[in-house]
């Protein structure tokens, strides 16, 4: 029964990741209508700048968490304002070929000034190991995931919810063209739309490296599990992929852990099945253009 | 519709003219290196490259009077890649050997064409014990899994480790390690509680190493391939299986020495049997290793080992067939050469073809601060099991 | 009447084989003279271009996008190493046949999947789908060989006489004539009424159930041919290598798939062996200048062909040969640009 | 007279709001009806639901006393009942051969030959150069659709449907947006389909509901409101007062 719940909890541990991992795909997709299959770019940009700060640097972890953030951030506004913007009018294919090239170039790129071998960031030691609580093992470093991106989560629906720029970004992404007759600067709105979802993904990416291990290939090789996450849950809100990344986290432990034979298995199954049956994801708008 | 047209043509053109590569041949000796440089086997193919360079760097380029020429590819661990670079390296740029194969499914699929070719196939990383039984032109200067497998199982049996969880890559390194651990542990009356295999792509170990804590084994045995034995080691330490008791032991592919350093403390203690620690305590290693590290900035692992002794086996057979490069000569040459490798002395099987070395049994401790498998134990002098059984 | 054969001329006239395309054709051919050391690259070229060209059929003329359409390379690629390694058909053109029906089944079921749902949606399925065959290609290793793939495949000679060779040439001929075939076929395809009611249906799927064409049969139809095609660019893949393992279902292969065909252009079936020529010949090339780091250059070539924008690429690109069409010809040469709309 | 269109309380709601009430329609044979209505009366989706885009929730749909509510778009037109569309949702990259050459293949049942290439049937080209002919599109049949004139965009569209062969027609606002120079053409086209093509016009412009139709149907709020001959419709209080109060409202 209690591994029952530290399946439970790795799963929510691991499904949280992922959202903050993917949340910003969801809106780049969702809400700008832009496939940006450079995203895992962004989140590697984010741990191997946390990694350099902590290992060679000297800072400490979570005063390289935010750094992370803001220098994938930065990394995102700069790019989107040279060279994304002027493709979100372009078609879908356009921009695959252009965001598979960019993820082509950050994975060389790494590879050239990181080496290929893989690294981890050096952890406070009261991030290691595990604690029992009422038989249950809990993992302080998941354990602090769980924190970090609940709170997060929490915080960016809020954001969205009640605030001005909340309301603002629902409007840009309803009507562009009314919303800038508003007088909101929907170009700006974009930006910084973009800007806090690649932030968001640096973040997750600082925050992995010790889960799923950080490599010049981490682009791609997760590329897929963020596109499950967002066509699973649908890009039209952020409760969707976040519950997406919840049931793709508990899924992929519970099967590992309960069929280890037919590990991949489950996720894929539970996609396909997801997709037959509601094919704009869990909370995907009702009906398709 | 005809700027299509045209389109077609000027496309037509423009593969033409990249289509010409050079292909000539001189007085010099080609070896074609074949090697993951991308991908996520990446880090094989680069310590590989890395090593030949050095030796080459150390050794000169010229070996009985012949040039030598290394020509580099990727196949990024693809073996249909690995195919036809080979194919292409033999037709085209007639090479005298084709060396590296990061993976075995790459080291088989070019072994029909070093039998059709009559080319020595060096390989320098792979390791199923199968790989030399597929082309009489096959000759390997990394290990196998049976060698570190079976020596380990040994150990674990005669010291005090009665249950044992296994858990392995599901690719036939990982069966190897498995099954040559698993003989020779049952053997000395050990007992597997739990065997999980992982998929080769696996980004996060939690749920096995959950099954493996919840068997409450005396150790866990463990093959990953290179470069994932960090995330191993991280998640087993977070997950306590390092409080709860349990041992790591397994053939030393985990304890890779390019990444031991960042596995943190936790690796403290783990056995493992391998045949090279970076900390080996002999002249030639401090020599490699000082070399090593003053040219790349990093620590050679057991792979570098492998392409360092394949690319002196080259030469070395030059040297003894007078720079001939007959197929045959060559492979006959290097049946039973014996020398002193970083790793220990170590020979060529003239039976087999593969590796004869000694396996070590270390430990992971702190030497000046950094971590290094320390060895404390040799079983000298050991071939692969995986055909001596038969 | 005039107005029934001016009708007829015009229908037929975009199935018309236009003097570029012939030379296009022979200029294939010759390679096998020009390059008779460059046989296995390409074969290889041939075989990614055949593949291409299935997607070309289901993306460019019917608007279903695919990132799983190494299910079908890789269950082509399987059956004919399975066929030929238990000696169940030996002879190559047979079982090359065989294989692609395998894989033709298994398009017509996964179509009805497909058929359903949005773009994102159709990709993940796909997607998915091919995933899935690479897991339980994994799970039965021991029909499959699992991660170390099928050993032994040996390959009896194509009809009795061609013995495949190390050269690779028999394997580049084989290659050749086949892609030429199945070329053939598509662009019947393509230029039936069964290949305007695709055009249709890619451009508004509602408008063309208003004309009364059956849109899910018809894609269902086109998808099921489509794997038809994508199983025998398997089935030739282990032919020529003797190789099957289980990057033959890899989504890296239905990535670079995809972008093989939008380099080339969708919608004209000959994007597909453009785009397959010029994909493998950068990559040959930055491979060769650097096996490491090659991957920068080509996301850079991908970039750039987004950033400059094909139209552009291809109007320099037939510079030259409207240079050359206005001085020989005395006329002014024609700009336009193949289409490459997305779905 | 025999009923070539009828509907049998057809009801459809989209969550809780409810576009189409209990209607029941039935246009005779031959006949040249209109359903008229203001915005959001709920005429698209009775489109919709006879074309059989939209499932009904209740009601059936008869077409010449065949029950056709659960057939799929396709086959209702091959037995007969086609549509134009409002906007323009012509192929805008097919030339105006190419469009209705689909819609004559389909019909003769060739639409899924994949073997022969277009062209080369006479019947088919036959047909379609007749339907170009009477359309006055032979002279554009090459040349793509997106570069017409409105106009003949709008010839077009009915020319598609026409070829389709039809008993029961819908025209969706055949002339909306046509510039006034080139309205002529639309509707003597309209005025020129063959009496036995029943046609079912769905119409905002009242001049050219009344001087089409025989007979009138009037839809507020998704039901009906009155059915009879345009002077019986005209005169009505009730179809005054909606019309005057959205006039006052516009």
């Amino acid at each position: 029964m209690t591994t029952l719940f530290t399946i439970l909890f790795d799963g929510v541990a691991y499904g949280m990741l992922l959202f903050v991992l993917a949340c910003g795909l969801a809106v780049t997709l969702g809400l700008m209508n832009f496939v940006n299959l450079a995203h895992g770019a962004f989140a590697m940009a984010g741990g191997y700048i946390c990694a350099v700060l902590v290992n060679n640097s000297g800072w400490p972890f979570f005063a390289a968490l935010p750094l992370a953030f803001v220098t994938a951030a930065a990394i995102g506004v700069a790019l989107e304002r040279t060279l994304y913007r002027h493709l979100y009018t372009r078609s879908h294919l356009d921009q695959v070929l252009f965001t598979i090239g960019l993820t082509f170039m950050s994975v060389a790129a790494v590879d050239y000034i990181m080496g290929s071998s893989r690294i981890f960031i050096k952890l406070p030691g009261a991030l290691e190991g595990q604690f029992d609580l009422f038989g249950v093992g809990i993992g302080r470093y998941r354990l602090m995931i769980i924190v970090i991106c609940g709170l997060l989560t929490v915080a960016l629906q809020l954001v969205l919810a009640k605030t001005r720029f909340g309301s603002r970004l629902r409007a840009a992404v309803d009507d562009p063209r009314a919303a800038s007759g508003l007088g909101i600067n929907v170009p700006q709105v974009f930006a910084f739309t973009f800007a806090f979802g690649c932030g968001l993904a640096g973040l997750g990416g600082a925050l992995s490296a010790e889960i799923l291990g950080l490599d010049p290939y981490f682009p791609l090789k997760f590329m897929i599990y963020f596109l499950i996450v967002v066509t699973v849950g649908g890009s039209s809100s952020i409760t969707g992929p976040f519950l997406a990344s919840l049931l793709l986290g508990i899924g992929d432990v519970a099967g590992k852990y309960y069929v280890p034979k037919m590990g991949p298995f489950v996720i894929y199954t539970i996609m396909i099945v997801i997709l037959i049956w509601r094919p704009n994801g869990l909370f995907g708008r009702a009906a398709a253009r | 519709m005809s700027i299509r047209s045209q389109l077609l043509l000027a496309a037509g053109s423009v593969a033409a003219m990249l289509a010409l590569a050079p292909a000539h041949a001189q007085e010099t000796v080609k070896i074609g290196l074949i090697l993951p440089m991308t991908g996520g086997q990446a880090s094989t193919g680069k310590q590989i490259d890395n090593a030949v360079k050095l030796y080459m760097q150390q050794n000169g380029d010229t070996v009985a009077g012949k040039k030598i020429e290394v020509i580099l590819k990727d196949d990024a661990a693809v073996p249909d890649n690995t195919k036809r670079l080979a194919q292409e390296l033999i037709v085209n740029d007639k090479v005298n050997f084709i060396a590296g194969f990061g993976v075995t499914p790459a080291a088989l699929a070019a072994a029909p064409l070093a039998t059709q070719g009559k080319i020595p196939e060096i390989v320098m990383a792979a390791g199923t014990s199968i790989i030399t039984e597929r082309s009489p032109y096959i000759v390997r200067t990394s290990f196998t899994l049976a060698q570190s497998s079976t020596i380990i199982g040994d150990w674990a049996a005669k010291n005090g480790i009665k249950k044992v969880a296994t858990l392995t890559s599901d690719y036939a390194p990982g069966n190897d390690a498995l099954n040559f651990f698993k003989q020779n542990f049952t053997a000395g009356g050990g007992e597997i509680v739990e065997e999980v295999k992982v998929p080769l792509q696996n980004p996060d170990f939690a749920p096995f190493l959950q099954r493996m804590k919840d068997a409450k084994p005396d150790a866990v045995f463990v093959f990953v391939p290179a470069g994932q034995g960090g995330n191993f080691m991280k998640q087993y330490a977070e997950r306590g299986l390092d409080k709860a008791g349990i041992k790591v032991i397994g053939p030393g592919d985990v304890m890779d020495d390019d990444l031991l350093n960042g596995m943190g403390d936790a690796a403290l203690g783990t056995v493992t049997a391998h045949l090279y620690s970076a900390a080996h305590p002999s002249a030639a290693n401090k020599e490699f290793v000082a070399a090593y590290k003053k040219a790349f900035g990093q620590r050679p692992g057991f792979m570098a080992v492998g392409g360092y002794d394949g690319i002196r086996l080259i030469y070395e057979a030059l040297k003894k067939t007078g720079g001939k490069t007959d197929g045959d000569a060559l492979v006959a040459a290097m049946k039973g050469m014996k020398w002193e490798s970083p790793r220990g002395p170590i020979s060529i099987d003239p039976e087999t073809r593969d590796i004869v070395q000694n396996i070590y049994i270390r430990k992971v401790e702190k030497v000046d601060g950094e971590l290094y498998n320390v060895e404390f134990a040799t079983f000298e002098a050991v071939k692969d099991s995986g055909k001596t059984k038969k | 009447m005039t107005a029934i054969s001016d009708v007829s001329f015009h229908a037929i006239a975009r199935a018309r084989w236009r003097p570029a395309e012939i030379a296009f054709w022979i200029l294939a051919a010759s390679c096998a003279f020009l390059f008779p050391s460059r046989y296995l690259i390409m074969t290889d070229i041939i075989r990614l271009a055949l593949f291409t060209l299935s997607l070309d059929l289901i993306l460019g003329y019917a608007g279903i996008v695919s990132l799983g359409h190494a299910a079908f390379f890789g269950v082509g690629a399987y059956s004919a190493g399975l066929l030929a390694l238990h000696g169940i058909v030996n002879e190559p053109v047979i079982a090359l046949v065989v294989a692609g029906l395998i894989a033709m089944v298994l398009g017509f079921l996964t179509s009805f999947l497909v058929i359903r749902g949005v773009d994102l949606t159709r990709l993940m399925v796909t997607l998915g789908i091919a995933l899935l065959l690479e897991a339980l290609a994994e799970r039965f290793s021991n029909i499959t060989g699992g991660t170390d793939g099928l050993q032994g495949i040996e390959m009896q000679p194509i009809l009795g006489l061609f013995a495949f060779d190390m050269f690779g040439k028999t394997g580049f001929y084989y290659s050749l004539i086949v892609l030429f075939l199945l070329f053939l076929l598509a662009r019947r395809i393509v230029n039936s009424p069964f290949g305007l009611s695709l055009r249709a249906i890619k451009n508004n799927p509602l408008r063309a159930s208003a004309i009364g064409v059956p849109v899910n049969r018809r894609l269902i139809a086109i998808y099921t041919v489509a794997a038809f095609y994508a199983g025998i660019a398997g089935a030739l893949f282990t032919q020529t290598t003797a190789l099957a393992s289980l990057d033959v279902f890899a989504f890296e292969r239905s990535a670079d798939l995809m972008l093989v065909l939008v380099i080339g252009g969708t919608g004209y079936l000959y994007g597909g062996l453009i785009g397959a020529v010029v994909f493998k010949m950068l990559q040959e090339l930055f491979q060769t200048i650097t096996p490491q780091y090659w991957l920068f250059w080509i996301g850079l070539v991908l970039v750039v062909i987004v950033l400059v924008g094909r139209e552009r690429i291809h109007r320099w690109v037939l510079w030259g040969p409207n240079l050359v069409i206005r001085q020989v010809l005395g006329r002014t040469a024609v700009v336009a640009v193949p289409e490459s709309d997305a779905p | 007279m025999t009923i070539a269109l009828e509907t049998r309380g057809l009801e459809k709601s989209f969550g809780g709001l409810k576009v189409t009430r209990d209607l029941s329609l039935k246009v005779e044979q031959g006949a040249r009806h209109a359903l008229i209505g203001p915005n959001g009366a709920g005429k698209t989706t009775v489109i919709n639901l006879l074309t059989g885009v939209l499932k009904p929730n209740a009601g059936r749909i008869l077409l010449e006393g065949n029950d056709i509510t659960d057939l799929p778009v396709h086959k209702r037109v091959l037995r007969g009942l086609s549509r134009t569309f409002q906007i323009n949702q012509l192929y805008a990259d097919l030339t105006p051969l190419e469009t209705v050459g689909l819609a004559v293949s389909e019909r003769l049942g060739r639409g899924g030959d994949w073997w022969r290439r277009m062209g080369t049937r006479d019947d088919v080209n036959e047909e379609i150069a007749e339907t170009l002919e009477r359309f006055h599109l032979l002279d554009v049949m090459n040349e793509l659709t997106a570069t017409l004139p409105y106009g003949k965009q709008r010839l077009l569209e009915i020319a598609v449907a026409i070829a389709t062969k039809p008993r029961v027609l819908l025209l969706d606002e055949p002339a909306a947006g046509v510039p006034e120079s080139e309205r002529h053409d639309i509707l003597a086209a309209v005025a020129a389909l063959p009496r036995d093509v029943t046609v079912l016009l769905i119409e905002h412009d009242m001049d050219l509901v009344f001087s089409f139709a025989d007979r009138i149907s009037v839809l507020v709020n998704g039901a009906m409101l009155v059915e009879g001959p345009p002077d019986e419709v005209a005169r009505d209080p009730q179809v005054k007062a909606v019309y005057l109060g959205e006039a006052a409202d516009a």
